[in-house]
C-alpha cells in the first residue's frame, strides 16, 4: 500500500448531530486498498492556527464512488473547518496511513466505541462480517443526542448502547453494559477505540477476563508517516510509532496497560 | 538550461535542496512520495553511539506558525545505522549525511569513526546542540570553548566532509561560527530548533513531557535568515541555512542570506512532496529573473 | 468576586493586564477604543534623553505569526515627555510606567533621575536591548556585566519601581535575570524582541532599512514562556511576562509560567481593545476553574 | 471623528475586472463623518499569512445605506480572501483612519489616479463638486482592461485617460496626458494617489509648474492608528506617521519629493 498525498473532492457534508457530521470525499481516481483502522492526514487551509495536519480515521470506503468516508467531531479550529466544507470544495490529505485491525475469519468480536472513537468500527465490522467472524457492536455516548446514526451498524450486527446521562441503552459507561460483563466472555477478541480511560477500562475487563484485546491509539502526530518520532507509545520493545506501527495495538505489547 | 549544482567545500551537490535531521527519517519514509534522487542531499537521523529510548511521549506540540518537539534523539545506534540502514539506502544517488549527536566528546569521537569508511557517506553533521553531560548539562554549541573542543576532536579522526550544526540559542552566533569554522569545520549549518515551551492552560501543565523542546517552522525563519546573515559575513567555509522553509520563496531567501544550499525540515511533514517542488521553484525563480547559475544567488541580497 | 489585584514587589496592580513599550504609545492612541483605566498598568513608548528620529522607512515587515520592527526608539526625549506629554496622561488611573532606553550608562542615569519626580509615575521600565555605543554596539542586555553596570547605576539614583527589561537574543537569560536582580531591580521583564530579519526574494532586498529588526508576536510565544519559566526558577523578584500574548488563554500560560504580570504587545496593533478583552477574558477563567484569587495562577503550572 | 473597531457586514462584491473589485460593507448604525483620503484597516480572517490588518482607502460613502464601498486590488493573501467575501460575510474594520485632501471651494483640481490609486479620488471629486470647485479626473491604467467603470467619475467631472498599451485614451503614463502638460497650467491644486513612481512624476510636474499637490502615500503600516511609529515618512519637520499625519501630504512638506 504505497502511501499519497492527493486532493480529494467533498461530495457531501452531512451533520450527524450538534458535535459530528461525516464528510464524504472523493477521488478521482480509483482508490488504493484501504483496511480498517487507518487512518487519513488532513492539510486545513485557512486555518492560522493549524500548522500541521490532523489525523482523522478512515470511516468507511465506497470503492463504487471512489469515496472516503470521515466521521469528524468539532473539536478545535481544524475540525470546526473541516465541518465548514461544503460539496465541491477540496480537501489535501495524505492516505492511506497505519496499520489495521485483525480480523478473523470465525468468532465473536466486540467492537467498543466511545464518542468519536467508533469512527474505524463501522468498516472494522463489515469486514469481520465479510470474512465469517461475527461482530457486536457496542458504543457508547455521553448522551442520545450525539450518538451516532445506529442504522448502519445494525445492518452489520448487534448494537449496543450506553449513554451516560441514561437517554439511551444502558445509563452509564460501556463497561457498565451487559456485553462487557457476562457478554465478554463469548468474546474471542475486543476490539476498542475512544477516550483513553474508556480503553483503558476495556482493556482492563478483557485482560482479566483473558480476551485477546486490540486497542487503536490518539496519540498526537506530527507527520503521521513515521518521520518524526513523535508519536510514540511505551510498548515490550521499547518505543513503537502510534502512525505507522499502530495506531492499533494489541494491549499485550504495551507497557502499562 | 539552468545550473543548480553548488559546491560545499569540495563536496558537489546536485542542486541546494537537502532535508533536515530529523525530519526525514532515512529517506524511506518519503519513497513513496518522491524520488530521493532528486534531492541535492539528505542528513538522516541524529545518531548516537549507543541505542537511545528518547524522551517520553508527549513529544510534540503545535505552536503559531510552527511546532516544537522533545524527541531526544531516539534511535538504535550508529553500529544498527552501518549493518541494518546504510545497506538499505545506500544506493540513493544524492549525498548521504549522518547527523552526528552526543553527551561527551568521546562519544562524537567514536561515532564519526565508524562513519568513515561508508563508502556512499560524503560526510557527517555534528549536532552540537546535545546536552553535554560531563560539563552540567548544557549544550555543547552554546559555548564557544566546548564547541570547538567538539568539532577539533572529531576533525582529527573523521576524514571526510564535517559539517556542523550551529545552535541558534546564543548571544553571539558568529562567535561559535569562527570557531568551528577555525577548529576544521569544512562547512556549517543552522540553525537548529530555538528552546522553547507550551503550556496547556485548561491543564495548567507542560505539553511536552520535557517542559521545554525544540521549536522549529516558519515561526523561526526571521532568526534563521538574520543568523545565516550574520555567519555569512563572518565565515568563509559554506553555509547551509535552513529554518521554517516551506516553499521555494523561502529557500531564495536563505541563500540571497547568503546559504550555499538549505535543509528542509518541519515543512516535510506538511507535504512530504515539498522538497523537488522547492527544486522546481528555484529554477522557475532563476529562469524570471535570468539567473543562469544558482551559485549567483549566494549571499546576492543587495545592500545599499 | 474574584481578586485581580497583583503585587510587584510593593506596587500594587489593579490587575495584571499591563502593555506593552513601543506598542501602546502613551496611552492616548487608545483612548478611543478603550477606558486606559480598566488596565493594570501602561508602559509608555521608548523615552531618550535626548530626542531621537528613529530609523530610516520602511521600519516593518510582516512575517509568520509576527512582525519584525525597526523603530529605533523614535522619540522626541525624555524633556519632552515631561514637559507635554505627562500633563496629558498623568489623570489615567493605572500604572503609568515609562520604558528608558539609552546607549550610554549616563543616558540611562539622567533619564531615570529626570523621571523621579513625577508623582504619577510608579516606576521605569529599563530597556537595555539598547546598542551599548561605548563598547561596541552589542546591547547592554546581552552581557552580564553591562547589564549589571546599568541597572546598579540607574539604581543609585532612582528610588521608585526599577523594573529591568530582558532581552532573549542571550545564551542564558537566568545568567542576566539574577545579575539585574542583585543590582537592584525590583522586577524583570521579559521578553524584548528576538532579533530577526526578512528578505524580499523578488527585489533581492532586506525588507528593513535597518537589515535586522525585532520580532514580536505569537511566533516568539515559545520561546517567551520559556524564558519566562527559567528565570521565573532563578530569581525571586516579580517577572512581567510577555512576548505573542494574544488573548486570555496566553497571559495565563505566562502566569502559570511564572509571571505575576503580563505585557501586551503586538496583539494591540490587531485588537486595540484586545487588553481589555484579556482582563475579562482572565476573570472567565478563574471563574470556570474556580479561582479566586489571580495571585493562585503565577507559577501555577504542575510539573510531575 | 472617534476612531472605532467595528464588524460591518458584506453587502455587495461587484467584480470590476480581472484585478479589481468593489466591496460593499454595511454598519447596523448610521455612519460617523468620512472625509476623502481616509482609509479603513481590515483584519483578514482565516489567513494564514494575514497577521496584521490590511490598510485599504475608502473609496466611497452611502450614508443611506450606512456602507463604505472600498476598491480592492487582488495583490497577495489578504486582498484575495477579501476578493472572495460574500454578501453576509462579515468584515472587521478600525475606521475612520487618517487625514484628508484639501477640499477648496473654487478653482480647478486635478485627480490623478494610477492603478488601484484612484480609490479614494471618487469621492473626493464629489466632495470638491460639492464645495464649490472643479474636479478633473485623470486616470492611468496597464490597458483598458484593468481600467475602473469611468461612469460614476463622468457624473462628477470630466475624465483623461491613459493606458500603457493604448488600448484605451491617450498611450503612455499619466504625465504623458494632456492634462498633466499643457493642461496643468489651469490647475489650481493636484491629488494624486498611486504608484510611488507615477506620484513623483505628477509631483515633479506640479512643482515646475508651481502648482500645489498633495499625494496619498502608501507606507506600510503595522497598526494604523498611530501607535507604531512603523509607518513614517521623511518631513521637513521630520518623521511623520502617515497613518495618523497622512497618509496625503502636500509635497511641500516632504523631504525628497
Ligand atoms: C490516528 C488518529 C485517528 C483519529 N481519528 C479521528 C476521527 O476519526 N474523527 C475525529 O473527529 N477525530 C479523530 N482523531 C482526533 C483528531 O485528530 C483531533 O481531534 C484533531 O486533530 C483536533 O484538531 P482541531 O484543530 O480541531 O483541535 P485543536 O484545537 O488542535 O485541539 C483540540 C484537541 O485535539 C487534540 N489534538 C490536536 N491535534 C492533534 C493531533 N495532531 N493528533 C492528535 N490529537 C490532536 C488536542 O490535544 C486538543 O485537546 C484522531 C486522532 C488520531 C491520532
Ligand atoms: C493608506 C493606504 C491605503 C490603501 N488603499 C488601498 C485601496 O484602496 N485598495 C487596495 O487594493 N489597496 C490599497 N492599499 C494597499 C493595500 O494595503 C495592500 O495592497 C495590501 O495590504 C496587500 O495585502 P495582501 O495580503 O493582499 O498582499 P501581501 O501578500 O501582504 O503583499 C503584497 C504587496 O502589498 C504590500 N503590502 C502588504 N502589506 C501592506 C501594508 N500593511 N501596508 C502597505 N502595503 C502593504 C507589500 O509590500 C507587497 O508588495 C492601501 C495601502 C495604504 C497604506
Ligand atoms: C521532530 C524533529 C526532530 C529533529 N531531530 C533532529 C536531530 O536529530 N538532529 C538535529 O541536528 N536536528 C534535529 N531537528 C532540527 C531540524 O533538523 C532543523 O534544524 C530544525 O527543525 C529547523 O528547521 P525547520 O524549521 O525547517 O524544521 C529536528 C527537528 C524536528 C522538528
Ligand atoms: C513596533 C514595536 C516597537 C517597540 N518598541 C519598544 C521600545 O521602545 N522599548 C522596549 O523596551 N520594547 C519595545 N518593543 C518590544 C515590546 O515592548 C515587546 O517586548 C515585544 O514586542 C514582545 O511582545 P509582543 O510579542 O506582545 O509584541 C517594541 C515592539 C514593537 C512591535
Ligand atoms: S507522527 Fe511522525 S512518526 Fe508518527
Ligand atoms: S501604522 Fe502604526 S503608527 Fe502608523
Amino acid at each position: 500500500m504505497k502511501k499519497k498525498v492527493e486532493v480529494f473532492t467533498v461530495t457531501k457534508n452531512r451533520r450527524i448531530n450538534q458535535e459530528y457530521l461525516i464528510l464524504h470525499v472523493a477521488s478521482e481516481t480509483s482508490l488504493p486498498e484501504i483496511l480498517p483502522g487507518q487512518f487519513v492526514e488532513i492539510k486545513v487551509e485557512n486555518g492560522p492556527n493549524t500548522f500541521l495536519r490532523r489525523p482523522i480515521s478512515i470511516h468507511e470506503v465506497d470503492n463504487d464512488k471512489n469515496e472516503i468516508l470521515l466521521l469528524i467531531q468539532e473539536v478545535g479550529e481544524g475540525t470546526r473547518l473541516m465541518a465548514e466544507l461544503k460539496p465541491g470544495d477540496k480537501l489535501d490529505m495524505i492516505y492511506p496511513l497505519g496499520n489495521q485491525f485483525s480480523i478473523p475469519n470465525k468468532g465473536n468480536v466486540l467492537l467498543v466505541g466511545g464518542g468519536v472513537g467508533v469512527a474505524p468500527l463501522l468498516m472494522l465490522g463489515r469486514f469481520l462480517k465479510a470474512n465469517g467472524a461475527t461482530p457486536h457492536f457496542l458504543l457508547g455516548a455521553r448522551s442520545e443526542n450525539i450518538l451516532m446514526d445506529l442504522t448502519d451498524y445494525k445492518k452489520i450486527g448487534d448494537v449496543g448502547v450506553t449513554t451516560e446521562d441514561g437517554s439511551l441503552g444502558v445509563k452509564g459507561f460501556v463497561t457498565d453494559h451487559p456485553l462487557m460483563k457476562e457478554g465478554l466472555a463469548n468474546m474471542d477478541l475486543v476490539c476498542t477505540c475512544g477516550p483513553d480511560p474508556m480503553m483503558r477500562a476495556v482493556a482492563a475487563a478483557a485482560k482479566s477476563a483473558n480476551i485477546k484485546c486490540e486497542v487503536s491509539l490518539e496519540n498526537m502526530m506530527a507527520c503521521g508517516f513515521g518521520a518524526c518520532l513523535c508519536c510514540v507509545v511505551d510498548t515490550k520493545e521499547g518505543n513503537k510509532c502510534t502512525c505507522t506501527e499502530g495506531p492499533v495495538f494489541d494491549i499485550n505489547e504495551l507497557k502499562g496497560w | 538550461m539552468v545550473n543548480l549544482a553548488v559546491d560545499i567545500n569540495g563536496y558537489s551537490l546536485k542542486n541546494p535542496v537537502m532535508t533536515a535531521s530529523g525530519t526525514f527519517g532515512f529517506g524511506e519514509e518519503y519513497e513513496d512520495f518522491i524520488n530521493i534522487d532528486d534531492l541535492g542531499g539528505i542528513v538522516v537521523k541524529g545518531t548516537t553511539l549507543h541505542h537511545r529510548e528518547g524522551n517520553a511521549y508527549p513529544r510534540m506540540a503545535e505552536t503559531p506558525a510552527g511546532m516544537l518537539n522533545a524527541v531526544g534523539l531516539q534511535n538504535k545506534g550508529v553500529d544498527y545505522f552501518i549493518n541494518n540502514i546504510y545497506p538499505r539506502i545506500k544506493h540513493y544517488n544524492t549525498g548521504i549525511f549522518v547527523n552526528v549527536s552526543g553527551s561527551a566528546i568521546e562519544d562524537y569521537v567514536e561515532t564519526a569513526e565508524k562513519l568513515n569508511d561508508l563508502e556512499n557517506i560524503p560526510g557527517i553533521e555534528l549536532n552540537i546542540s546535545c546536552p553535554n553531560v560531563k560539563e552540567g548539562g548544557m549544550s555543547f554549541g552554546v559555548h564557544c570553548p566546548s564547541a570547538v573542543a567538539v568539532t577539533e576532536a572529531v576533525r582529527k579522526v573523521y576524514k571526510k566532509h564535517l559539517m556542523v550544526k550551529l545552535s541558534p540559542n546564543v548571544t553571539d552566533v558568529t562567535e561559535i561560527a569562527k570557531g568551528v569554522e577555525g577548529a576544521g569545520a569544512d562547512s556549517v549549518s543552522l540553525i537548529n530548533t530555538l528552546l522553547g515551551m507550551a503550556i496547556n492552560a485548561e491543564k495548567r501543565r507542560p505539553e511536552l513531557s520535557t517542559i521545554t523542546g525544540g521549536l522549529s517552522g516558519p515561526c523561526i525563519k526571521p532568526v534563521a535568515l538574520r543568523m545565516v546573515w550574520q555567519v555569512y559575513n563572518a565565515v568563509k567555509v559554506p553555509i547551509i541555512g535552513m529554518g521554517g522553509i516551506m516553499n521555494a520563496t523561502d529557500a531564495i531567501e536563505f541563500m540571497l542570506a547568503g546559504a550555499t544550499a538549505i535543509q528542509v525540515g518541519t515543512a516535510n511533514f506538511i507535504d512530504p512532496t515539498i522538497t523537488v517542488k522547492i527544486v522546481d521553484g528555484i529554477k522557475d525563480y532563476m529562469n524570471r529573473h535570468s539567473i543562469t547559475d544558482v551559485n549567483n544567488l549566494i549571499g546576492g541580497m543587495i545592500v545599499d
